[in-house]
């Protein structure tokens, strides 16, 4: 008896990470200790992420995005990178803009949402300087899921009859034991994670408010992880409530504590999108002349040492009205 | 022809009317989540709203301005991950989904991935299919939104099939793996509404927008249409529903610009 | 090309459902309004478990297991009852003990762990009385998972080359990107979960505190959940704190308030295994004279019209000792 | 001979000692988990306890008496789920399997499903694999203990392999499809310590528990055991390894009755 594959996707796989190497890997790399993590971003981003690593990004495009991560990335200017462009907004936009990117995995990128298309990321991917490979978020969703268990490939219901599947490199079986038709998608285990939360205690054990998104299956697929939070808190607490802790500590290489280190995304309850930055920043990338971005990645990335520069230049008013935002207070009400 | 309300704030209410209440719903934000929102205000109260980056059943504060933000969770009776919405919709849980895109063929295939006939080198690169494919393919029904009703996105064939209508035809889907019983089954836009004929699966009209003739439509679509035997008149807004729009969904203008 | 199958188990496939007729059946029979969901035990059984059906059991075995639901199908004499041993203990011996059992998919059954073997199960099982199919915890809990996605198979790593695997319905085949060996099991949807769990609201979110072993898996895929809780909670408290909502109100079908309604099982933080109890009840189980564990059930189930009189025969103070054991108080220190 | 100990306290100590600091265990309850909690009383106060039923990093009060109970959860540092603890082991995040069984034969072969040649009428059916399996399957190395060593136990061919050993052989593993480098590392019985050798995959002596000699575990093995060049003597437990498991660990006597 076999299972024939009745038709398959063209599309390029960009993780060359195997679940077997990279459950070798972990076991000869990652310590099962509970050792203090903290370390500066600087350093996280040298020691854990390198040139053309496939890197995945934690929250939602938007939405409780490692930015404090993403602007060193592009300070340390990491080249050649492959991203999982799993709903990738202004997180991959920047890394893009700065020249950090080789390969997109695409379920959805190019877009802001209701703000619009991104010029700088229709440049990259309409003149094929930036190579890419359809997929969907439920797809990508289940190549991490495949990667977290361990097995080199999943079946899924999605994709199946149209070009987005025939973009990727899945493959159409039928299931030995009902005779559906499936569709088969290798496993997705990238190099390194960088994701930001709202707290962790010093070894990385790791807490969420709020929708999940995919941070707990990029850890686990991951093999080295990179988290900024808003709060280091006592591991005493973290062991009060367990049920809280998404990630558990063995999966975690860095911690690094950066309040407001989303911005200008949105960090669910904590604080709302900084709307004007982000416009601003997308009028500059829209620009036909490219030295407009240029000049706005010298003035908001490379020209500072650290986040620290960039949140004093962004001033504390700004900020605390990004706080009002978030719960709906009349604006400038009580202060 | 003077109108009170504008085609955007139609197509809110007529796409509203299609949302039956106690069922659950799949949606991005922009025009359909409006819809949906205002359904809830209308007709279907206890419309269960889900959103894919992991919020389920909030209760809206105001339009979120992306389908992850801190409004799409805001008082949720479930935060959750955005596999366990889509294993949720594969289970059968999601009545409607909600979708939009570029490009749409007579079959109700839609193209939000590109525009050019080169994938290497499109002439315009869309976001891709985010949940799009999945909804499309796992939802009960899907429902479309395309404003600009117009030849360039009404089309023979798509450029890029992102997401599944009927495919080629009748039994299409299942043909190709996808679950039974699932497909589109409304496209509204600024002119009509249509629905899909049950034999052919191919877009069918059933109403025009006040003011809007069948011959217009045909006009402004680049496939032939099939055209009901009752070509109804959609209902303008009423002042209740013009109200709730612009005072409670959409105040601050983001989809309704003021 | 193909996969061909390498080679295969010769287990029997006891849950008939697939995917694709339960996604049906749930559009069909399952409300998405938020309607109050409270009913007695006794209804909920009458309306939701069948003769036939294949059950999930929530919890572990003999933490967190739903006995007001297991005393009520033993007490409604349901009969030919598949059910999934993925580690049932206490909960299962019950229904065997109680002749509503005819199929069991086995992980772990018959042992009660540092407590010994069960006489019920080894009897049923060693006369052949009761069919099996074996497999393992990660294994039952993979195919759940595939029934939970709506896939009609899953790969895994486990099982292969042992005669566990051979007597699983499981299928060898490479997979086609690694080229590497791999396990395919048939998913798993059962026709009705009963689970406990710390409280839910009158909608059926549930919140369960500590691990929360498989019961989000299994409500997952699972056609009807009975769901029992130590409380009822208003909704405004699970809105305040929906990251603690396990399972949300749609997949549920019935919620029913019982408090110790896990006796004599331990519920993590409220109180700790009755030992004598079941100790009493194994010992019964074991006696060679079959009458001796008919007697313990007429005592114990068949006499009570329902669980609170069973409450009452325990009696308050055999409870509460529950509750100093699981807080790890000194006895009867302080009353 | 007059001793101070039991032989199951003896396992214990010489169980405690094959885990290293800073390493993860994935163990049930019973003796693997005494040893455990003993290493990290003494040696490795940074091994972390994994448990199947989502258990992670507890600070263990006392004995569990079932891999699930309220104990393994006590201030863990996460709780989660059975799924994901398999996930972890998989994805090579666990050094160490403790495991037992009633058969086992040369390769470390397991059974613990049942005796007998009858699937459908065994003689005893015991309780199947749980997560034994899955974790001899995926965990790094996989450390067996038996007490009762006896020819019944230690078997040519075991009845049933419910968790695999080294199943047949040098590379029959990977051949099979399991994970590489993975496998059982050490055997505690109440006479003796094994390993495997390493061109063989065979169980090799390398240490008799006082007392005991070559010969008696010779007799007591119903497969032909390869003998190290130097079979060492155990250590006899210590005066504070006795206190820490009767005062610490199992003060109540699940494990060692009292």
């Amino acid at each position: 008896m076999e299972m024939k594959i009745l038709k398959e996707g063209s599309g390029e796989i960009f993780c060359k990470n195997t679940p077997s190497e990279v459950r070798e890997w972990t076991r000869k790399n990652k310590t099962r200790a509970l050792i203090d993590k903290r370390m500066p971003i600087k350093e996280a981003i040298k020691k854990f992420v390198h040139n053309g690593d496939y890197l995945a990004i934690g929250g939602f495009g938007h939405i409780r995005i490692p930015m404090v991560s993403i602007y060193e990335i592009v300070r340390q200017h990491i080249k050649d990178l492959s991203v999982a462009g799993h709903t990738a907004v202004q997180d991959i936009d920047m890394l893009m803009a700065g020249g950090c990117v080789k390969n997109v995995d695409i379920a959805y990128v190019v877009g802001f949402e209701l703000r619009g298309l991104s010029g700088v990321q229709r440049r990259l991917f309409e003149s094929g300087e930036v190579k890419k490979t359809d997929y969907t978020n439920g797809a990508m969703a289940y190549r991490l899921r495949a990667g977290a268990q361990g097995i080199p490939f999943i079946p899924v219901k999605v994709m199946l009859g149209t070009d987005t599947m025939l973009h990727s490199p899945g493959k159409v079986v039928r299931c030995p034991f009902t005779g559906e038709k499936v569709l088969l998608l290798p496993s997705l285990n990238p190099d390194v994670l960088i994701m930001h939360a709202h707290r962790a205690d010093i070894y990385g054990n790791v807490q969420i408010d709020g929708h999940i998104v995919k941070d707990d299956l990029q850890a686990r697929a991951s093999k080295r992880v990179i988290v900024t939070v808003e709060e280091i808190i006592s591991d005493d607490l973290i062991r009060a409530d367990p049920g809280r802790t998404i990630i558990p500590f063995y999966m975690v290489d860095a911690v690094i504590e950066q309040p407001w280190g989303s911005h200008p995304g949105n960090m669910p309850y904590k604080y709302y999108f900084d709307h004007e930055f982000t416009e601003e920043y997308l009028a500059a990338g829209r620009d036909k002349d490219l030295k407009v971005i240029e000049r706005w990645l010298d003035d908001w990335v490379h020209s500072f040492e650290d986040f620290e520069e960039y949140l004093t230049k962004l001033g504390a008013k700004r900020l605390y009205r990004l706080k009002d935002d978030e719960f709906l207070r009349v604006k400038n009400g009580g202060r | 022809m003077s109108r009170n309300y504008t085609l955007r704030e139609l197509m809110a209410c007529v796409a509203a009317k299609q949302l039956e209440d106690g069922k659950a719903v799949a949606v991005g934000t922009g025009l359909p989540l409006v819809a949906t929102m205002l359904a809830q205000q209308t007709h279907a109260p206890n419309l269960v709203i889900i959103f894919e980056a992991g919020g389920i059943a909030p209760q809206l504060p105001t339009l979120p301005i992306s389908v992850g933000d801190s409004r799409t969770i805001h008082k949720a009776l479930c935060t959750t991950t955005l596999i366990d919405i889509m294993d949720t919709i594969s289970r059968g849980y999601v009545d409607y989904a909600f979708l939009g895109g570029a490009q749409i063929d007579s079959y109700g295939n839609l193209n939000s991935t590109m525009i050019g006939d080169d994938y290497e080198k499109p002439k315009v690169r869309f976001p891709g299919s985010g949940g799009a494919n999945d909804f499309g393919s796992l939802a009960w029904e899907t429902l479309i939104i395309m404003d600009r009703h117009s030849p360039r996105r009404f089309v023979k064939k798509v450029d890029f099939i992102t997401t599944p209508g009927y495919l080629y035809g009748p039994g299409a889907r299942e043909e190709e793996g996808l679950s039974e019983n699932t497909g589109p089954s409304r496209v509204i836009t600024d002119l009509c509404l249509f629905d899909f004929e049950p034999e052919s699966k191919r877009m069918r009209l059933i109403a025009c927008h006040p003011g809007v003739t069948v011959e217009d439509v045909i006009k402004a679509t680049g496939f032939e249409i099939i055209i009901a035997d009752n070509v109804r008149t959609t209902n303008p807004p009423t002042e209740e529903e013009l109200r709730l729009l612009h005072e409670v969904i959409d105040p601050l203008g983001f989809v309704f610009k003021k």
